[in-house]
Parts: structure tokens; sequence; C-alpha cells
């Protein structure tokens, strides 16, 4: 009578209404607990930060203010965290293996070489000016990874290997990282908390400008270069992993 | 209504989710799973932080509400995150596929339970 | 302002950026910096927790903004209690570790993720913001899953995936529990939360306890969310089990107990959820013990072991919470001291079977038989560990397993923690039989060529295990500080009070 | 209202796209499903004016983890193309 198909069947089904249930459950449970706290609180009261960012921080972008300056502290564990996973893509795959040396066809390889340091311009300006548009350290680390990586695809792993060397990756990384978190001692050594800004003396500066928001933008910078170095030696592993010794057989 | 139609979206593609990694046994799908299920959190924490007729959080904008900025910061250290552990997922499946030539998790587990 | 509180966690993470730092420039001072990295940041831990069982609580305001906009850590005496355990944490397992010569990437890796993951378990004890906990949580997740996963065993690839996916889940309900009180609060801070929580409506704080508990109850093994974890102690290995069963699990089971007890107040608001927590602590001692007496595995049957155990602390933590008032201070001075003795008992377990394991090449039990002559230190050890274990009078085992029964108000549990006895006495004294066994086999298979040094780990392992040994004798001594701990559980006014002084500003 | 209906069309896109990448066949398909997944999700977060994290999935979603989900995909096939 039963099917091994139907009974499949039976429960996938079970397991997408159960899943259906559950997430529905969430929605009902943050929709009341919305209309708890617009009774509770009142609507003044809602953002702590949008009114004192620019006078506190100097930050016109009041999430760069919050990632970088209010709540440092989750940005630090932040980068920890991609510091450790790019360790343990490190361990789990071994060393990069012999690069391989596909490339993109010709017309492809030109273009890009033309176009290259253009595309080199939005990365550095998302993370120099974190502070006053969109966007910070994280958004343009990502972006340069992703650029790194371009040019892994695009001119082979070995031309990649020869530009920016596995090792120079690594060590801007730990340079960055160590830097990060020597940064926050400066407000120690000025008699204020760890990862203080304003409060241990940094210029707070005329808002709007380049030169603002006192550490942010060093922060943005350093947090940006361990984002590129760390996501792009992920990369540099994954890729050069070697997939030699798979078993034929055992499939 | 749109936060309300927010919030059901981020539920919806969070059962997906969730249903993609019980029941998909392939590995890839089992990664494709987990990032979907993260962006449904982060679907969530960016419909929480909105405000009717709010404006982005920058504070160049002269407007007279904000939408909520910290869920923003949240929502954004919550993805990069997940992308940390995305990234140690795929390297796992290919270091699995490299021993066991295959990202079939019913048969790796058959596999692995001779070694013990 | 004291800074002890953040250099807990800073001092290990940059320890571990210099260590990989030192491992490309020049591998060979590798060991010296994961020691010298290990001990500073033991010194921090000794230090914090002695400002915390001392003195006040100690606040700590990262970058100077106070808890509604900034980040606030803090430091009581609970959680200076679990500080102290990871001080010998950290330092045992960077003595233990020290290698000879493997020039894998994993181990040239390891240094660098012991001690982060370290770093995040001191994050998790300090920390008094939710969003920060789970950052913490996930950074733990990433460092134990790059232990479990090495290189050279294959299965652990397998074994670290399904970690993996369980962590998935569990991060995820942590992040909802985070993200519905944060609606429903206005605030991620610890304090905050706590003094909104009464009024919240009840279906909201039922929910958000239960998806905590279910987030905690899949790190630390919970009958029906512990699928994972034998599999995944059993591919780690020794050395990295011991590290994830006593440090990592109790540090989760610390942060469980805080998120119950100050930001939900559930005591107060919601006390049923111990009954809950009895029950699934009564399933777990019979089910890990009856599992860990049919397996056929050393590891796993250790692993099975540590299921037992946390429901041994839950028991524990279940009694203070349905008692409440003076009582429950007992109750939870009965549970911290059955976490510091388990955290002895298996640390010592793990490492001494590491040497053994290493002797014959297999952890079957069948094919440990007779190693006990080979590995006299070892065995003694493991011995010692598993007569506290086990609870055998005189030892710090038998005290606390016995102030746990003290502390239930029901028959049922103390049954349950005496059949759990009884058949932990079986399955140790079996193995003990079976390695003690006088017709050794004639050839023991040539041991792995990579080999850590022996005698100082014997020496380590020693300690750990006269350690919880021991404590059972110097009850006195050690009684006093677990009431101080308690207190800093029970009473929140030391905790909530520093926290909403500064709320003015 | 001609946004609103437009803010609509892109949440149900989302979701369609979100089962599609979980149930088509082949894993290249369901990884350039994924990555127009994010696309459309980065417009979902402009509309909802989190332009920040719009930014950041846009970069992470469509970038990054299509170009390591392609790696570790190319990695775990017979070798057909590694006959270099």
């Amino acid at each position: 009578m039963e099917s091994p198909v139907i009974r499949v069947f039976l429960t996938r089904l079970t397991a997408g209404f159960l899943c259906l249930l559950l997430s529905l459950g969430f929605v009902v449970l943050l929709l009341d607990a919305g209309r708890h706290r617009a009774q509770t609180i009142p609507t003044q009261m809602e953002e702590p930060y949008t009114a004192r960012s620019v006078a506190e921080t100097g930050s016109i972008n009041v999430v760069t203010a919050i990632l970088m300056d209010y709540r440092a502290f989750d940005t630090l564990g932040e980068a920890t965290v991609i510091f450790a996973s790019v360790a343990v893509a490190a361990a789990i795959l071994g060393k990069p293996g012999s690069p391989s040396n596909r490339t993109m066809g010709l017309l492809s390889r030109r273009q890009l070489s033309a176009l290259l340091p253009l595309f080199f311009i939005f990365p550095l300006f998302v993370i120099f000016h974190g502070h006053l548009s969109p966007g910070g350290g994280f958004q343009g680390g990502v972006s340069l990874a992703v650029l790194v990586i371009l040019i892994h695809v695009a001119f082979g792993d070995r031309f990649g290997e020869e530009v920016i060397p596995h090792r120079i990756l690594a060590l801007s990384e730990y340079g960055a990282a160590i830097g990060l978190v020597g940064i926050g001692f400066v407000g120690i050594f000025q008699g204020s908390a760890y990862l203080a800004n304003v409060a241990a003396g940094f210029p707070r500066g005329t808002a709007g400008t380049l030169a603002s928001g006192g550490v942010i933008p060093l922060l943005n910078l350093l947090v940006g270069m361990k984002v590129a170095a760390g996501l792009s030696s992920i990369y540099v592993h994954l890729a050069g992993h070697e997939a030699e010794n798979v078993p034929e057989k055992r499939r | 209504m749109m936060q309300t139609a927010a919030y059901l979206t981020a539920a919806g593609v969070f059962a997906i989710g969730l249903y993609g990694m019980l029941t998909q046994r392939d590995m890839i799908k089992i990664c494709i799973s987990i990032s979907i299920m993260d962006s449904s959190f982060v679907m969530a924490l960016v419909a929480a932080a909105y405000v009717p007729g709010g404006a982005a959080p920058i504070a160049g904008f002269e407007a007279l509400r904000f939408v909520d900025p910290l869920p923003h910061a949240l929502a954004l250290t919550a993805i990069v995150i997940g992308a940390g552990i995305l990234a140690i997922a795929l390297a796992l499946t290919v270091a699995v596929y490299r021993h066991y030539g295959t990202t079939d998790i019913a048969r790796l587990f058959i596999a692995t339970r001779e070694d013990s | 302002m004291n800074h002890l509180p953040v250099l807990v966690v800073v001092i290990p993470v940059a320890g571990a950026f210099l260590i990989s730092l030192v491992d490309t420039v020049r591998p060979a001072f590798k060991s010296t910096a994961a020691l010298l990295v290990a001990t500073a940041h033991s010194t921090t831990l000794v230090a914090a927790a002695y400002r915390g069982m001392t003195g006040p609580a100690l606040l700590y305001s990262v970058g100077e903004w106070i808890a509604p906009v900034g980040i606030s850590l803090m430091v009581d005496s609970f959680s200076a209690f679990f500080l102290l355990l990871l001080a010998i944490g950290h330092l045992a397992s960077a003595l233990v570790r020290i290698e000879s010569g493997d020039r894998s990437e994993w181990a040239r890796k390891s240094a660098a993720l012991i001690a982060l993951f370290f770093a995040a378990l001191s994050g998790i004890t300090v920390t008094a913001d939710l969003f920060n906990l789970f950052i913490f949580v996930e950074l733990a997740t990433v460092c134990s899953i790059g232990l479990i996963a090495r290189k050279r065993h294959p299965g652990s690839a397998v074994a670290g995936f399904v970690a993996l996916m369980a962590a998935t889940i569990s991060g995820a309900l942590l992040l909802f529990a985070v993200l519905v009180l944060y609606v429903a609060t206005g605030t991620v801070a610890m304090p905050l939360v706590a003094q909104a929580a009464p009024d919240l409506p009840a279906h909201l704080h039922g929910m958000a306890t239960a998806a905590i508990i279910v987030s905690f109850g899949i790190k630390i093994g919970l009958v029906p969310m512990h699928f994972w974890q034998p599999r995944t102690y059993h591919a780690a290995g020794t050395t990295v089990a011991a590290i994830l069963s006593a440090f990592g699990l109790k540090i989760h089971v610390y942060a469980l107990l805080r998120l119950l007890w100050f930001p939900l107040q559930a005591p107060v608001v919601l006390p049923g959820v111990y009954s809950i927590l009895l029950v699934m602590g009564m399933v777990n001692i019979l089910t890990g013990h009856s599992m860990a007496m049919i397996e056929r595995n050393l590891v796993r049957m250790l692993a099975f072991s540590s299921i037992a155990h946390v429901g041994y602390i839950l028991l524990g933590v279940a009694a203070a919470g349905r008692i409440g008032g003076s009582a429950a201070v007992y109750a939870v001075a009965a549970a911290l001291f059955h976490t510091g003795m388990h955290t002895l008992m298996k640390s010592a377990l793990f490492w001494s079977g590491h040497r053994l394991i290493h002797l014959s090449r297999s952890s079957r039990i069948m094919d440990l038989g007779g190693i006990a002559w080979r590995a006299p230190g070892s065995i003694i050890a493991f011995s010692l560990a598993a007569l506290a274990i086990i609870g055998i009078p005189p030892t710090g085992g038998f005290a606390s397993k016995w102030f746990v029964a003290m502390a239930q108000q029901a028959l049922l549990p103390v049954l349950v923690i005496g059949a759990g006895t009884v058949i932990s006495l079986v399955y140790y004294g079996r193995f003990f039989l079976i390695a003690t066994r006088r017709d050794p086999p004639d050839s023991f298979p040539a041991p792995h060529p990579l080999s850590l040094r022996p005698r100082l780990q014997t020496a380590v392992v020693l300690a750990l295990a006269v350690a919880a040994v021991m404590a059972g004798t110097r009850d006195v001594q050690v009684r006093s500080l677990l009431l101080r701990a308690a207190e800093g559980l029970v009473d929140q006014a030391d905790f909530v009070g520093p926290a909403l002084i500064g709320r003015g500003r | 209202m001609a946004l609103d209906i437009a803010f609509y069309l892109i949440l149900a896109a989302i979701l369609v796209s979100a089962f599609a990448a979980i149930h088509v066949r082949g894993h290249l398909n369901a990884v350039i499903i994924l990555s127009v997944f994010s696309v459309l999700t980065t417009v979902k977060f402009t509309f909802l004016q989190a332009v920040d994290v719009a930014m950041a999935e846009a970069v992470i979603g469509a970038g990054l983890m299509t170009a390591l989900f392609v790696t570790a995909i190319s990695k775990t096939r017979k070798r057909t193309w590694r006959a270099r």
C-alpha cells in the first residue's frame, strides 16, 4: 500500500507544514511585540541614536556611528569571527596547492585590465566615506575582496598569486586585526574606556567633512582591510584546494 | 501594512530555508538553505526597524522621522557572521568531497559509521 | 574605571592575532607565544574573578557609552566562578597541547583557535548585552567547528558539518529570541530588558524563554537535541573533546542560567519552566548513563557521560527555581559545585584517555585491554577522576552529587541520581577491569609518531584529578566560595543596581 | 501607490526565488537563483530605507557568496573540466 515515494512525499509535506506553522508563529509574536512596545514606550523615545549621533561622534551616517563607535565592541567581535573563519577554512582545506592557470578569454581580459583600476574606486570611496554616506568598512572590504577574486578568476590563480601573494594577504589581515585591537587601547591609555572615541581625545572634526568622526574613519579603514584580506584568503584557500585524491569508485 | 508584509516575507523565507535544511540531502543544497535562513533574519531585523514614512538613518537628510538604526547595525553584523559561517560550511563540503567523493549527507553518515 | 572586564576578552583576542603573526613570521616561537597568551589570559581571568568575588559587581561600559546606546560588560560573583573555571581551562589546555613537530595546517591554526575559543567563552561570561552575547556564541561555534574538523581525520569533516547545522539552528533561535525581546522592549541591554521583562505579555515571554532554552539546549546537549554531540566529540578526538565538554559546555550552561534568571526574570515571571527543566534533567541523566553503558568506544562513552552530568546540573538549577528565596542559594551552589567538579573530572578523564588511546591507536574499549601497564600515570589519573565522577564518598564528585540530591524536594530525582551513580559505577568499573587486564596482547601497534609531551600532560592530568578528589575533603573552604557565587545569581540586586545608576546619562 | 505595488511584487518574487533556489535541479542553477534572490532582497531593503544593509547584502550575497559557491561547486564535481 505505502510506496516509498508516497512516504517521502508525506514526510516532506509534514516537515513543510511544521516549518510554515513555526514561521507564522514567529510573525504573530513579532507583531505582538511591536504592539506591546507601541503601548509601553512613547514614540519620542524610540530613537536614542539619530538625534545625538552627529553631536557625539561627528558621523553623519548613524549606522556607521553605531557600528564603529557606540557598539564598536560588536564590530571587534565580528571581525574576530571573520578571522576565526579564515583560520578554520585554512585548517580544514590545508595549504593552497598548485594554482591553476585557467583564465578567461583574451577579449574579456583586455577589457578587464583597462577597467580594473576604475573598479577600485568604488570600494575605496565606500570605505573612506563610511561616516558620510551609506557604506563603511564592511561593505567596502567585501567589495575589495570580490575584486581580488575577480583578478583570480579573470587572469588565473597563478597570476593572482604573483600580484597578491597569499603571505601578504595573511600578513595584512593579521596586521589590520592587531591594529583594530590596538586602537582600542588608546582609550585606556587616555584614561577613558576601551574603544572610546571622542571621550579618548580623538578630534571630532566638522561633521560632513572627510576628516571628521574622530577614530571612525581609521576604524573603517582597518575593518575594510581586515575583511578584504580575510575573505579573499578564504577564496584562495577554497580555490587552491587540490581535489586530486578523490577515490574513483566510492561515490 | 508594509511592515506586516515584510515580516510575512521574512517568515516565508525562513520556512523555506528551514524546510530545505531539514529535507535536503545534498551538502551544497544545505549550504544554500543555510544562506536563505540567514537572510530571513536580516529581513526580519530590517522589517523591525521600519517606521512608516521614516527616512534612511543618515542625519544629513531633512526628515521628520527616521527608521530605527540599531537593527540595521545588528543586521549588518548578522550578515557578516552568516557569511563567515557559510564559508566554513563550503570549506567542509569541499573537504568531505575530497575524502569520500560524494556530498550526499545520508551516504556520508553510513560511510563514517564504520570509522567509529 | 577598572578595565579588567574588557581585558578578559581583549587579551586573548589580541593574543590569537599575535600567535598567527608569529606563526607566519617565526614558526618556531609559536608554542611559546601560545603559552604566554594563555598565562596572560589566565592571570587576567583570576584577577577579574577575585574582584568579582570580593567586591561589588564590576560594571564596564565599552567606549564610555552606557547601557541603552552602548555595550556594558559585567563581572559579578556568579560570573567570577565561571571565569575561574576558564582560567584553569585555558592554562591547562595550552600546557596539554604543546606539540612537538606537527606541521599540518590544523596544528598550526589550532593554537590561535584555542585562544579565540577561550576569548569567546570569556566574552559570553562577561557581557551584559544580548546581541553581544549572540556574537560571542557564534564566535565560540566557529572556533569549535575549526577544532573539531581537522584534516588528518576524514570523518571529522562530516561531524563538523553536522555540528555546524546544529549550531545554525541554535543560533537562529537565539537571534530570534533577541529580536523578539528587542522589538518588545526597545533595547538589547540585559539590565533594561530585565526591568521590562515582568510587564511583557505572557506568550511573548514564554516563547522567548522557550527559544532560549532550545537554543542553549542544543549547545549543552539536552536529550532530544543531543544527537550531534557524541559523534562530534568522537571525531574531534580527546584533546579537543575535553576543551569542548569541560569548558565550552559549562559556559553555555552559564549563559542559559544567566539569561533565565537575569533578563528574563524566570523565577518571578515564569516559575513553571523549572518543572520542565527538572524533567529534562532526569531524562538526561537516565539517557546519558544508559547510552554510555552500551557504548563500546571510550570517547563516545565519555561524551554520553557528559550529557548525563548536564542533567545533574539542571536538577540543582531546577530545584533552585522551584524553591526560591534563601534556600535557592543552596540549590544553585550545589549545581555550581557539580559544574566545577565536572569540569575538573571530565577534563582529567579526556586528557588521560588521550594518552591511553594514543598508545594503543584505537579508541575502542576492547582494544585498550592491558593498556594500564604501559601508562601508569595516566591510568592513575583516570581512575581517580573516575572515582570522583562515579561519586565514591570522600571525593569532590560525591560531595557535589550529595548536595544536588539534598536540594531536591521530591523523591524521584533523588532516586534518579542514585540510579545514575550505579550505572556509571558499572561502566567505569568495566573499563578499569579491561584496562588493567593482566595478559596484555603481545604487541601493541607502534605509537603515533606525532606525540604530545607525555610527562607534562600526565602531570596536568594528575593535578586536575587530585583537585577533583580533594575538593570533597576541603568542604568548608569550597562552600563559602560557592555560596557567594550562587548569591550573585539569585540576588540580582548586585547585578542590576550598578547598571541602572548610569542610566540617567 | 505604484511604488507599493512594486514592493509587494518584489516580496512575492523573493518568496518564489527562495523556493526555486532550493528545489531547482543542478547546483549552478540554484546558486544563480540564489544570487537573484540576493539582488531582490537588496531592492527590498532599499524600499525599507535600510541603505547600509542593502549595500552589504548586494556585495556579500550577490557578489562574494556567489563566487564562493561557484568555486565550491567546481571542486565538488567529478573531474570533467579539471583534465587540463
